[in-house]
């Protein structure tokens, strides 16, 4: 009846993971206590479960990587505890423990921080820029999210029910097989990624439609913000190279649940075509990650600037070269499996090409500052952290393409310091400086300033204390993973690390007070015009938070920097403003699609993992009847009448001509 | 926007955008200036991006067929294994299937609800006949001894071809949904919309099954 | 969405992938599959023809039929999937080309670093 | 052996890897590698790297030494284009603030060919130069490759299992777990293969790493030229054991080989098909010498005549769900 589920896949006998779990169980109940007490479910419902306003969608694509992102961290506080106790001594931490919560947190961090904070800006960031009211298939990007989180929840799951993989976050075959790991770890890692990484690919399939097919009149491509740019390439990446962790995945999944053969040590079985195959995906993943923070800080290099952004059309170019070269280096994550030297050479000059394009970028944000008028507020304090961080990230991600040197530092904690040297310092930082910078654009008011510059602080220091001796440590000779250690030269430099963590938990801590003290002071924050930071591109156009619609009346694009030189030009020559026609605007219907998708989802996931076959075919059932139902219903637009858009439209248009008379100079 | 909008634009650093971009006069072709394209475009496009993304997927499949077509693990080979016959006999029933899957389409664009269920109809049958054929195909080599889990080389080749009669089956499923709504609703916009991405994936998988044809069985069969 | 509802006139976008020109109604459509079915047709009966023959040089047989699957992948794109060389198919176009060119990589970097490894880690005479 | 709750309690009690004896560096001194090169090293030294441990800047052999080189030379001449650039991000955050009167604000000034054409060019240039490093780098030290040298170089074939190495040596018929020895001076040709998951062996203070897969057979060439007892370790991590999946390496004189190479094969402990079976299951195990009793053993490893290794055999009725510890 429950397959492989009994009551002995729950670690009465382990007191740290009961204790996590008990506590997430507290948090979960005591939020839906407040909830129900408070009467939220109708409104939490409504307004944002079965919303698809990208909006909405951002938003809640933002919550979920930034509560996962305290989960990644408590793993990461874990890890770097264990590691400073553990010097000829077994730490807290057994083997098995510690070997799921590095596997936890590199999944967590890649899968469900970075990728969601990422998608959570682009959605909703693009459409304003682009000037349009959604994205092309708003239920789809709804069914999308949702997916991503029954991804999350499955991982979390795993907390209680079961166990995690304990493979490392690529579960590298034969030890992923069956035979090496026959608990359910694995099934876990497998089915949260396959259903999330669905939800993934449909993000990316929806964003290259928007960028391509949907913006406003005059919006031609080399008018379009720098982040609809990097948006664009991150999504393109995100369709090529998604199929193949699907496929690579599936495959995996074959091997353990019908004994095929693809990885396996016995009959012919190849593991070396995983490692190539999931590097193929791997490194264009990174990618992804990486060239949407780079369009972030384009914005808020420029608009804190008080300039265009330089050499525009080379910064475009620099992003397309990225997106195609990062099919071309994968190898360069195997150089040690001894491939020979020709094809460790050619992948490993293809991997420094990349720095070519990215010098780029770095040089050109430098000279949009050079001439400027730069503003110290906290998008740029980050994206200013970010720079000298990332060249750093970069320059050691550069000498690990060169094979003898890889040779020297593959898999040791010089790799693991050179990748959360650009993840952290480059993707992180990007998603905070959007985070900051969109902020008041999503609800109405700024983020409190002084403690958003004191996180800075602490988490720029203590990044650096924290993954610099790892450097060190890879010249040191350690590996990564490792549970226990007995060579006195490491654990020094293991101290210093457990102490920037530590810091680093500091500069959350004042990143969460400054969320709380933002909301508690949000009339003294607020801003009425839409358009706090003097920006340049249309998101700014619109009131905060932007109406549902977006735009009540569809901007007409003129040039590259769309709303600066509407702006330019009022200010100049301080023409009145007129007020438009108002016209009925059709919106898409919410939805609760996506939410019941991802229920379906959830229960097929969880009794696949657990080999409950009868629930398995039960969810395959509940899903398709939905997508019927869905594809059944006639009205699925609503209209929103020429008064309630003109109503709106008034309010901000008075705010904002308030703020152009003050600024005109007499 | 909330502001009247502008005639021309003279800070444009890049002129790019303008050669193009006087509006009303140039042409446009989805480069933006004519604003959102119409849906029908947004949805076959958007449907033709997943397409390629599917497309990627199975380039994963037939590289790891490629790599791994030689590990027989002492087990039967390609060569001993495939009948190019019962091949030729299901690339003949797909072949015809887009084509009466075209009949259909055209049926659509003319709203001629008979053509558009005769032509459907066929396209269900020779789907099925093709389904059937391959299914009595892996039964056989099951039967032989020559199942998925015997070597490599067939766990490649089951989950390769199966995965494109996989591909077939959740088609079938979709055009006898598309059938019932054509007949509950008729020939609407969002119906015409998604029997155009119908049309797309059933071509794009006789695509698929010339790649799968070519390299697998008559490579296969003649190497 | 006022814009994307009232459906202008078609030639001003691109077209949608699988939207044919219509040219000739109904009878130039049909015609236009034919005419593809047909090329399909003969296509693949060569294929199988000199698979199962000797009338092309035997090692050279793989090249042939990969040609013949290259061209017959064409005449499906470009007389049942609409795929053609106009300017308002210009964005449908440059997607397949991307997606054409991962394929490519995926494909033969896969094989060419496959093969590579598999030849340095043969278990030979010699260890 | 597989109560893995001992997993953590069992490490040595006394750490001896220590090669410090000898001081002199075996790196040839390049005269180009000027000033930005020391500085690293005086910074990296001052941090305690120079200690005695596994570090990978101290090699003792010239494979490690060559792979050090290029290293040390790639990250110099990148420090040579990242160092001004960080400076740069400084200088102009810091005099285009705001409150600064007196710098020129150019609101509008967002092209410069030149300015894109240096740009573009400088990164170019300098990989470009580390590209052809990397291009002879690779073909130079190809781990593949064997290394020239007037000694006859030493056969030894190595295997990892879970979690413990083995060391066979063909021409001695003698094996050894968890302590590879090697001669001083003499290049040393590995075979490597694993028993079970994969793997990656390196020392180093040696050198080059590889994997080591089952099924599989890579190769690595090496030499020590100085005596001592070194670290080696297991780079890829493969399974709850892994931490403790480290040898010692000791590189010995010739005589002092010799004289280690005829006590191991008086040892009376055998190494054929059954006690390798048993070798071959999960365990952690204290170093030991063998008589090879099967010449083929490497081979029947490789050629998987001999399956692989059995993996967590818990016996626990709770395996399928997890197989944590039993005890
Ligand atoms: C996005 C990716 C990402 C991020 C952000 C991080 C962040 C951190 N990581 Fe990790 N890490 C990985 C990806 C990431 N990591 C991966 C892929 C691995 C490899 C796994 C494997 O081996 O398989 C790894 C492995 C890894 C190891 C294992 C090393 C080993 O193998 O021995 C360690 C050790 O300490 C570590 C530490 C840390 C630390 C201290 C942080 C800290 O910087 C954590 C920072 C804290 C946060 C990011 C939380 C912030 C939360 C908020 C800011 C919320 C604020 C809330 C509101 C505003 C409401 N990481
Ligand atoms: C967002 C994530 C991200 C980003 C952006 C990068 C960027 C880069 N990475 Fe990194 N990488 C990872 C995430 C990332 N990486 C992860 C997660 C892993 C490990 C996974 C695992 O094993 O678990 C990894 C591993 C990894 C390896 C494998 C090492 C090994 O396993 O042995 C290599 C090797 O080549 C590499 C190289 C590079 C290079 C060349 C870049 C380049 O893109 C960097 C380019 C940037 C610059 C160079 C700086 C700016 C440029 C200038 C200022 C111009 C002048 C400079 C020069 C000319 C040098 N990375
Ligand atoms: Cu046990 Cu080291
Ligand atoms: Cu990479």
């Amino acid at each position: 009846m429950f397959g492989k589920l009994s009551w002995a896949a729950i670690p009465f006998d382990q007191p740290i993971p009961m204790i996590a779990s008990a506590v997430v169980a507290l948090v979960i109940i005591g939020t839906l206590l407040w909830i129900t007490v408070k009467g939220w479910f109708p409104y939490l419902w409504r307004e944002w479960i079965t919303s698809v306003d990208h909006k909405r969608i951002g938003v809640m694509y933002t919550v979920l990587a930034l509560v996962m992102l305290l989960r990644g961290f408590t793993d990461a506080i874990m890890m770097r505890s264990q590691q400073a106790l553990a010097f000829r001594a077994p730490g807290y931490l057994p083997p098995e423990h510690y070997d799921q919560v590095f596997s936890a947190h590199g999944t967590i961090m890649i899968f469900f921080v970075a990728m969601p904070f990422m998608i959570g800006l682009m959605n909703f960031v693009v459409p304003l820029q682009l000037g349009v009211r959604d994205v092309a298939f708003p239920t789809l990007n709804s069914v999308s999210f949702w997916l991503t989180a029954t991804g999350a929840l499955l991982v979390n799951i795993s907390l209680l029910v079961g166990e995690f993989a304990r493979t490392g976050w690529l579960p590298y075959p034969p030890l992923s097989e069956l035979r090496y790991s026959p608990g359910v770890g694995v099934d876990y890692y497998l089915w949260a990624i396959e259903i999330a990484g669905v939800g993934t690919l449909m993000t990316g399939i929806n964003f290259v439609t928007t960028i391509l097919k949907i913006r406003a009149p005059g919006m031609t491509y080399l008018r379009m913000p720098m982040f609809c740019w990097t948006a664009l390439a991150a999504n393109l990446l995100i369709v090529a190279a998604f199929p193949v962790l699907t496929a690579t995945l599936a495959m995996l999944l074959l091997d353990r649940y019908l004994g095929f053969h693809f990885f396996t040590n016995e009959a012919g079985g190849n593991v070396m075509m995983f490692m190539n195959l999931i590097w193929a995906w791997g490194h264009p993943e990174v990618y992804i990650l990486i060239l949407p923070a780079f369009g972030v800080f384009s914005e808020v290099i420029s608009t804190f600037s008080g300039k265009p952004l330089f050499g525009y059309r080379s910064m475009v170019a620099a992003t397309m070269a990225i997106c195609i070269l990062s099919f071309t280096v994968w190898l360069h994550h195997f150089f040690t499996m001894g491939a020979g030297a020709d094809v460790n050479a050619v992948f490993g000059i293809a991997s420094m090409i990349i720095a070519v394009p990215t010098g780029v970028k770095i040089f050109n944000w430098l000279f949009t500052m050079y001439g400027g008028r730069i503003r110290y507020e906290p998008p740029l304090l980050w994206a200013i952290g970010f720079m000298v961080t990332f060249v750093i990230g970069g320059m050691t991600g550069v000498l690990l393409t060169v094979p003898p040197a890889d040779f020297l530092l593959h898999n040791s904690l010089f790799l693991v310091a050179h990748f959360h040297n650009v993840i952290i310092g480059g993707v992180l930082f990007g998603g905070f400086a959007g985070y900051t910078y969109w902020f008041p654009k999503a609800f109405g008011f700024k983020l409190h300033k002084r403690l958003g510059q004191a996180a800075f602080w602490f988490w720029l220091i203590g990044f650096y204390v924290a993954f610099m001796p790892l450097y060190v440590l890879g010249f040191l000779g350690m590996t990564r993973r490792m549970q226990h250690y007995d060579v006195p030269e490491w654990h020094p430099w293991l101290l210093i690390a457990a102490g920037g963590a530590i810091l680093i938990a500091i500069g959350i801590a004042l990143m969460i007070a400054q969320l709380v003290v933002s909301i508690r002071q949000r009339e003294e924050l607020r801003d009425a015009t839409g358009d706090p930071w003097d920006g340049r591109s249309l998101e700014w156009a619109t009131a905060s938070p932007p109406p549902a619609f977006n735009f009540a009346v569809m901007p007409h694009v003129e040039g590259q920097e769309a709303y600066w030189q509407i702006k330019q030009r009022f200010r100049d020559e301080s023409l009145p403003i007129e007020e438009p026609e108002y016209e009925p605007i059709e919106m898409p219907r919410n939805s609760p699609t996506g939410f019941i998708c991802a229920f379906f989802a959830t229960l097929m996931g969880f009794a696949l993992i657990w080999h409950i076959w009868w629930l398995v075919i039960a969810g395959a059932l509940g899903a398709y009847a939905t997508f019927v139902v869905f594809a059944w219903r006639d009205a699925d637009e609503r209209r929103i009448p020429a008064e309630v858009v003109a109503q709106i439209d008034r309010a901000n248009r008075a705010a904002r001509a308030r703020l152009q008379n003050a600024s005109v100079p007499a | 926007m909330t502001y009247i909008p502008f005639t021309s634009a003279p800070d444009d650093p890049y002129r790019m955008g303008q050669q193009r971009g006087v509006h009303g006069g140039g042409h446009a072709r989805g480069y933006g200036d004519a604003g959102p394209a119409p849906k029908r475009v947004v949805v076959a496009y958007g449907f033709w991006i997943f397409l390629l993304s599917d497309i990627v997927m199975f380039s994963a499949f037939f590289a790891t067929y490629a790599v791994l077509h030689g590990r027989t693990a002492h087990g039967p080979t390609a060569h001993e294994l495939f009948d190019t016959r019962n091949t030729a006999v299901e690339t003949a029933c797909l072949l015809a299937s887009t084509f009466t899957c075209s009949l259909a389409s055209i049926a659509t664009a003319v709203r001629n609800k008979p053509w558009f269920y005769a032509a459907m109809a066929v396209t269900c049958l020779l789907g099925l006949a093709f389904l059937s054929l391959e299914a009595r195909e892996f039964a056989g080599l099951v039967g032989r001894g020559a199942g998925p889990t015997r070597s490599a080389f067939l766990t490649a080749f089951f989950t390769l071809v199966g995965c494109h009669g996989l591909h077939v089956s959740l088609g079938i499923l979709w055009l006898l949904t598309m059938m019932a709504q054509v007949f509950a609703k008729g020939f609407r916009a969002h119906i015409e919309r998604r029997i155009l991405c119908f049309a797309l994936f059933w071509h794009t998988l006789d695509i698929i099954w010339v790649a799968i044809f070519s390299i697998v069985y008559l490579m296969g069969a003649s190497g | 969405m006022s814009p994307q509802d009232n459906e202008p006139v078609m030639s001003e976008f691109d077209s949608a992938p699988g939207d044919e020109e219509a040219q000739g109604g109904v009878i130039g459509a049909i015609r236009n599959h034919s005419i593809g079915l047909a090329l399909a047709i003969l296509l693949t009966v060569t294929s199988f023809y000199i698979a199962g023959t000797h009338l092309v040089w035997h090692p050279s047989i793989p090249v042939a039929i990969t040609v013949l699957a290259i061209a017959q992948m064409g005449v499906h794109l470009v007389f049942f999937l609409h795929i053609t060389t106009g300017p308002e198919s210009t964005n449908n176009v440059m997607a397949l080309a991307f997606g054409v060119l991962i394929v490519f990589l995926i494909i033969g970097g896969s094989l060419w670093i496959m093969a590579h490894l598999d030849q340095n880690m043969m278990v030979m005479t010699q260890t | 052996m597989n109560d893995l709750s001992v997993l953590g309690l069992c490490c040595s009690t006394r750490n001896e890897m220590c090669g410090c004896r000898g001081q002199a560096s075996f790196k040839p001194k390049r005269l180009w590698r000027f000033k930005a090169g020391r500085l690293v090293l005086a910074a990296v030294s001052a941090t305690g790297l120079s200690g005695c441990g596994p570090t990978i800047l101290k090699p003792i052999g010239p494979i490690g030494g060559a792979d050090e080189s290029i290293l040390i030379d790639s990250l110099c001449i990148m420090l040579a284009i990242v160092l001004p650039t960080i400076v740069a991000i400084f200088a102009f955050a810091w005099w285009y603030r705001a409150s600064n009167a007196r710098a020129h604000y150019r609101p509008d000034w967002a092209y410069s060919g030149q300015i894109e054409m240096v740009v573009w060019g400088i990164p170019l240039l300098v990989i470009l130069l580390l590209g052809g490093v990397a291009w002879i780098g690779s073909h130079d030290l190809d781990p593949a490759k064997p290394l020239p040298s007037p000694t006859k170089p030493l056969d030894v074939q190595v295997v990892s299992l879970d979690w413990k190495w083995l060391f066979i040596y063909p021409a001695q018929r003698i094996a050894s777990v968890n302590a590879l020895v090697l001669p001083v001076g003499t290049p040393v040709h590995f075979a490597l293969t694993s028993a079970s998951v994969m793997s990656v062996f390196f020392v180093p203070r040696l050198g080059s790493m590889i994997y080591t897969m089952n099924g599989m057979r890579t190769r690595l060439n090496l030499e020590a030229d100085r005596a001592g007892t070194f670290y080696g370790e297991s780079a890829h991590f493969n399974g709850d054991g892994f931490a403790d999946m480290h040898f010692k390496v000791r590189v010995l004189s010739a005589v002092d080989f010799s004289n280690w190479v005829r006590t191991a094969s008086e040892t009376r402990a055998v190494l054929d098909d059954r006690s390798y079976e048993d070798l071959a299951k999960q365990s952690i195990v204290s170093p030991a010498t063998f008589q090879l009793a099967d010449d083929d053993l490497f081979r029947s490893i490789v050629t998987q005549k001999l399956p692989p290794g059995p993996g967590p055999t818990m016996g626990r009725p709770t395996a399928s769900v997890s197989p944590r510890s039993g005890s």
